[in-house]
């Protein structure tokens, strides 16, 4: 499954939420449920057992609140739904590396600033983790004491925030003038340095999935009425 | 979009996931993950804060797939956020607590339909204990839904936007002039 | 023709009133290297960044005279903000600019293998850019910059982050660009050691304004460079200090020269 | 009188690699010490025990009679003042002269006192022209000297300063150097991390090398600033005062530019010898 188009992927983890909350509750979200499981099971950038795993240790708690919520018939169909979503997205994030999804998205001819914000977001989140970290560190290493009452640490939230988001903000105009000098607005079409492979057969399969999609929101609508 | 502006969001969202580190440090049951949404509004407007929203919602579903539904709300916070800025609201601590009351009631208000239809309302072990503590004080089941929203996130808005105001205050001149939105939404234009 | 040209060059931030360039000549043809020194605040960032046609475009401000300048590659002083954040490889770092600029995907390649080995980082070619040290991040950088090709290079800072090996590297190379490849090379740098060693012209400026400009012997070996200006080499500043007859000496091998 | 700093067998280790072994070194009031290695020699942990960012797993750190173990940052910051790389990062009040005040107001000291420490440090940098400028509307390289003027501020006995020059000019690391000799001659302990020996062997007299978590050479800077082989280990090359002092075989191999022009100057006037 790894080799298949971005597109491809996306439309799998798209689609079986999507049907699980379209098609009649219990059964169809059990077999949205269980398709998402075998789909965690195929090879990705870690074993698929370890996938698997992470998709039903982050889809338990919910089980557990839904049935202290609800009786078992809505718990059951919630949790069920809830689990699909959980599963597709799992599998998506650890057999999708995003630097693929970008590729895709500049071979379609997207315009190379979508693709920047996707890749550019990620890349700056570790990024300001580690400085907001190293921020706190500074600041007691001056003397700010994080202990006390609710107020003196809201002061000290403001000595820790504040120069995270100055600090952030004012790196914003070198990062513009980087990415302007290196040609991010050059107008020419960006060219895709790893197009992945892509096929009309996986077209097909996309095409359907939509397709599924919409019959099964017709279809609630339409037997819902 | 200019590169300027385009540049800030990745940096807002990151701002957004970042004040985590903050908040655990000083050990107060706040968020602040609207900060950077909120700042990038009251810096260039609702399109760059909407933006901000929306990708600070993918990135936290990555993390946690229960995230994505709730980009609604982000993108609420954003507009939100846009009429204060341009209604000046930044100007002092006085006047930006209340707004991010303002927005706390409202955001609770418009995540609980989205808790309440897609998860039942059982989006983390606290807002479930609220929950149904608020169905033995006798609320209905969507009553004490927005019940558990609104406890989880009481202040969280009131505190991001009295930062935010801060920050606005903040800025050095260099920055400030290059962001008249910022300049009005601390009524100094 | 001229790489870069300045002619009477005033150029204002936004919301200052004093210009960070006050009236700036200054020319740069193929084949220079022309060292931009100064204070801390003298003007030289902002000089190649009006050069790279960033100010007052992307900066904001306002410029008055006549800028001309062919297509430019620029380095800032800071690494960790000048990296693309799309590229999740090092390869993929360096070759962020050609890609942007349309290049074909088979003359890309050639180009990242050129510069990677001549930056020396062709071993961290699949590395991620946010694991790099700040000195390995600088120099695949300015290989990205050097990727694309343009005939300007405006160098801010750029060995800020290297150690003495890497620092020698990138002088060398900046050397070699400019007399082989004819490229026009404007360098703003406080290393004023390696000056004479890379530069075949120097502009002092100060407060935004030319205060001397020639060759490395001639401006780095006036006293007032010392007395209101960034200073001169270490080795000129033993040589002032010992009260020995001007002009001082600039490198040690000078030094050892006169002396022995 | 009490070492201002003692390392005894300190060990330290992230999970299961170990960053530092049994490392053993004391600072003496006034002391000008240099911490050298390469990237990953144990450095920033060091600096990270000392300041109580981290505790030893194996033997102690004294700063003063003070124990770190059992006290957090800010409690030491009373002692121990340190300046981190990226330390512009930290800076957020509204003018330098605010955030330089910080952290006396943050050790809780009357308002008096945080004012005249402010501007003694100010005094001391020579930022009393920029101290109403905000942060961040100065060149970088006058906040980075900002930020060094918030940790004199403080007042400790230790200063522990990572890279304090990078990114700065010959003035102002002249300044930097000023400041510090200022500082030790008044008994404050000064430990540097840096990789600009040019400033060492103008500020600095004694050398710590760490390699691989340990401490392999404690010697005066100027021995080891013309050993090139071990330099050249560390990646490192000798200045150019060393060089001049070596080259000239100038007598007791002065370091300073102040010792080294002086040597010169009777070596050049002294008629060449036949």
């Amino acid at each position: 499954m790894s080799g298949r188009h971005p597109f491809t992927l996306l439309a799998f983890a798209a689609a079986l939420p999507a049907l699980a909350w379209t098609l009649p509750a219990p059964w169809g979200a059990a077999g949205t449920f269980a398709v998402a499981l075998l789909l965690c099971l195929t090879p990705g950038s870690r074993p698929g057992l370890g996938i698997l795993r992470t998709a039903i240790l982050t889809a338990a708690p919910f089980w557990l609140f839904l049935f202290l919520l609800h009786d078992r018939a809505t718990a059951l169909a919630i949790a069920l739904r809830l689990s699909t979503m959980i599963a597709s997205f799992v599998w998506l994030v650890a057999i999708l590396p995003p630097a693929r999804l970008v590729e895709a998205l500049v071979a379609a001819g997207y315009s190379v600033h979508v693709a920047f914000l996707f890749a550019a977001t990620l890349s700056a989140v570790p990024v300001m983790r580690a400085r907001a970290q190293r921020i706190v560190d500074a600041q007691r290493c001056r003397g700010l004491a994080t202990r006390g009452g609710p107020l003196t640490r809201l002061r000290a939230l403001r000595a820790l925030a504040l120069p995270l988001v100055l600090s952030a903000l004012h790196e914003v105009d070198e990062r513009a003038l980087a990415l302007e000098t290196r040609g991010l607005s050059a107008g020419a079409r960006r060219t895709a340095l790893a197009p992945p492979p892509d096929s009309t057969a996986e077209r097909v399969v996309r095409w359907t999935l939509v397709a599924a999609c919409v019959a099964g929101v017709v279809g609630r609508v339409l037997w819902r009425v | 979009m200019s590169i300027r502006l385009l540049a800030l969001i990745p940096v807002a969202v990151a701002i957004n996931l970042a004040l985590s580190a903050a908040v655990d440090a000083v050990n107060l049951p706040l968020f602040l993950d609207t900060t950077g949404t909120i700042l990038a509004t009251a810096l260039a407007g609702p399109v760059v804060g909407v933006a901000t929203g929306a990708l600070t919602s993918l990135t936290n579903s990555f993390r946690n797939p229960t995230y994505l539904p709730f980009v609604a709300v982000q993108v609420l916070v954003a507009l939100y956020a846009w009429f204060a800025a341009r209604a000046g609201l930044f100007r002092n601590l006085k006047v930006a607590i209340p707004a991010g009351l303002g927005l706390g009631i409202l955001a609770a208000a418009a995540s609980t339909p989205i808790s309440y239809k897609i998860f039942g309302c059982s989006t983390s072990g606290g807002v479930t204990l609220m929950t149904l503590l608020g169905r033995k004080l006798g609320m209905s089941d969507i009553v004490a839904c927005a019940f558990s929203a609104f406890v989880s996130d009481f202040g969280d808005k009131a505190v991001t936007f009295g930062l935010v105001a801060t920050v606005l205050h903040a800025l050095p001149k260099r920055t400030a002039a290059r962001f008249p939105l910022a300049l009005r939404s601390i009524g100094a234009a | 023709m001229a790489g870069l040209t300045f002619a009477d060059v005033r150029f204002w931030y936004p919301a200052t009133e004093r210009p960070a360039l006050d009236g700036v000549s200054l020319a740069v043809a193929p084949g220079d290297v022309v060292a931009v020194i100064g204070s801390v605040g003298a003007g030289a960032s902002t000089l190649l960044l009006v050069a790279a046609r960033l100010a007052p475009r992307v900066t904001g401000g306002t410029l008055e005279g006549v800028v001309e300048a062919v297509p430019a590659g620029i380095v800032l002083p800071t690494p960790w903000t000048q990296s693309s954040g799309m590229a999740f490889t090092v390869a993929d770092e360096v070759a962020f600019g050609p890609a942007n600029l349309g290049v074909t995907r088979d003359e890309i390649a050639r180009r990242v293998d050129r510069w990677m080995a001549r930056l020396e980082v062709a071993h961290l070619a699949g590395r991620d850019p946010a694991t790099l040290s700040g000195g390995e991040l600088q120099r695949v950088i300015l290989a990205g910059v050097l990727a694309m090709e343009r005939d300007l290079l405006l160098l801010d800072e750029p060995t800020a982050e290297l150690d003495p090996a890497g620092a020698a590297l990138v002088w060398r190379l900046i050397r070699d660009l400019a007399r082989t490849e004819q490229k026009s090379v404007l360098v703003a740098t406080s290393d004023l050691d390696a000056v004479p060693d890379f530069a075949t012209h120097v502009v002092w400026l100060d407060k935004g304004r030319v205060r001397a400009a020639g060759a490395p012997a001639a401006v780095l070996t006036a006293d007032a460079i010392w007395t209101s200006g960034p200073g001169s080499t270490t080795v000129a500043g033993l040589w002032r200090r010992a009260g020995l007859a001007a002009p001082a000496p600039l490198t040690v091998a000078d030094l050892l020269a006169r002396v022995r | 009188m009490t070492a201002a700093l003692r390392c005894d067998g300190v060990s330290f280790s992230y999970g299961a690699t170990a960053a530092l072994a049994g490392i053993s070194f004391a600072l003496e009031p006034g002391e000008r010490v240099a911490l050298l290695g390469r990237n990953g020699a144990g450095k920033s942990t060091l600096v990270r025990l000392i300041t109580g960012l981290l505790h030893p797993a194996a033997g102690t750190v004294w700063v003063g009679d003070w124990e770190t173990r059992g006290r957090g940052p800010d409690a030491l910051a009373r002692r121990v003042a340190s300046v981190f790389q990226h330390a512009d990062q930290q800076l957020f009040a509204s003018t330098i002269r605010a955030d330089v005040e910080f952290g006396p107001r943050a050790l809780g000291l009357p308002p008096a006192e945080c004012a005249r420490r402010a501007a003694a440090a100010l005094q001391a940098l020579e930022l009393e022209p920029l101290a109403h400028e905000h942060p961040y509307d100065v060149p970088p390289p006058w906040r980075k000297v900002a930020a060094l003027a918030g940790a004199l501020a403080l007042e400790p006995q230790l200063l522990v300063l990572d890279e304090p020059t990078a990114g700065l000019d010959r003035t102002l690391r002249a300044l930097v150097t000023r400041a510090l000799a200022q500082r030790s001659a008044a008994g404050v302990a000064v430990l540097v991390v840096t990789h600009d020996l040019a400033f060492a062997a103008e500020t600095l007299d004694r050398a710590l090398v760490l390699a691989a978590g340990r401490l392999v050479c404690d010697a005066p800077l100027g021995a080891l600033l013309i050993d090139e082989a071990r330099l050249g280990s560390l990646g490192l090359v000798p200045p150019a005062v060393a060089t001049v002092s070596r080259a000239l075989a100038l007598p007791s191999a002065p370091l300073r530019e102040a010792d080294v022009a002086r040597a010169l100057a009777s070596v050049a006037r002294s008629p060449r010898p036949v």
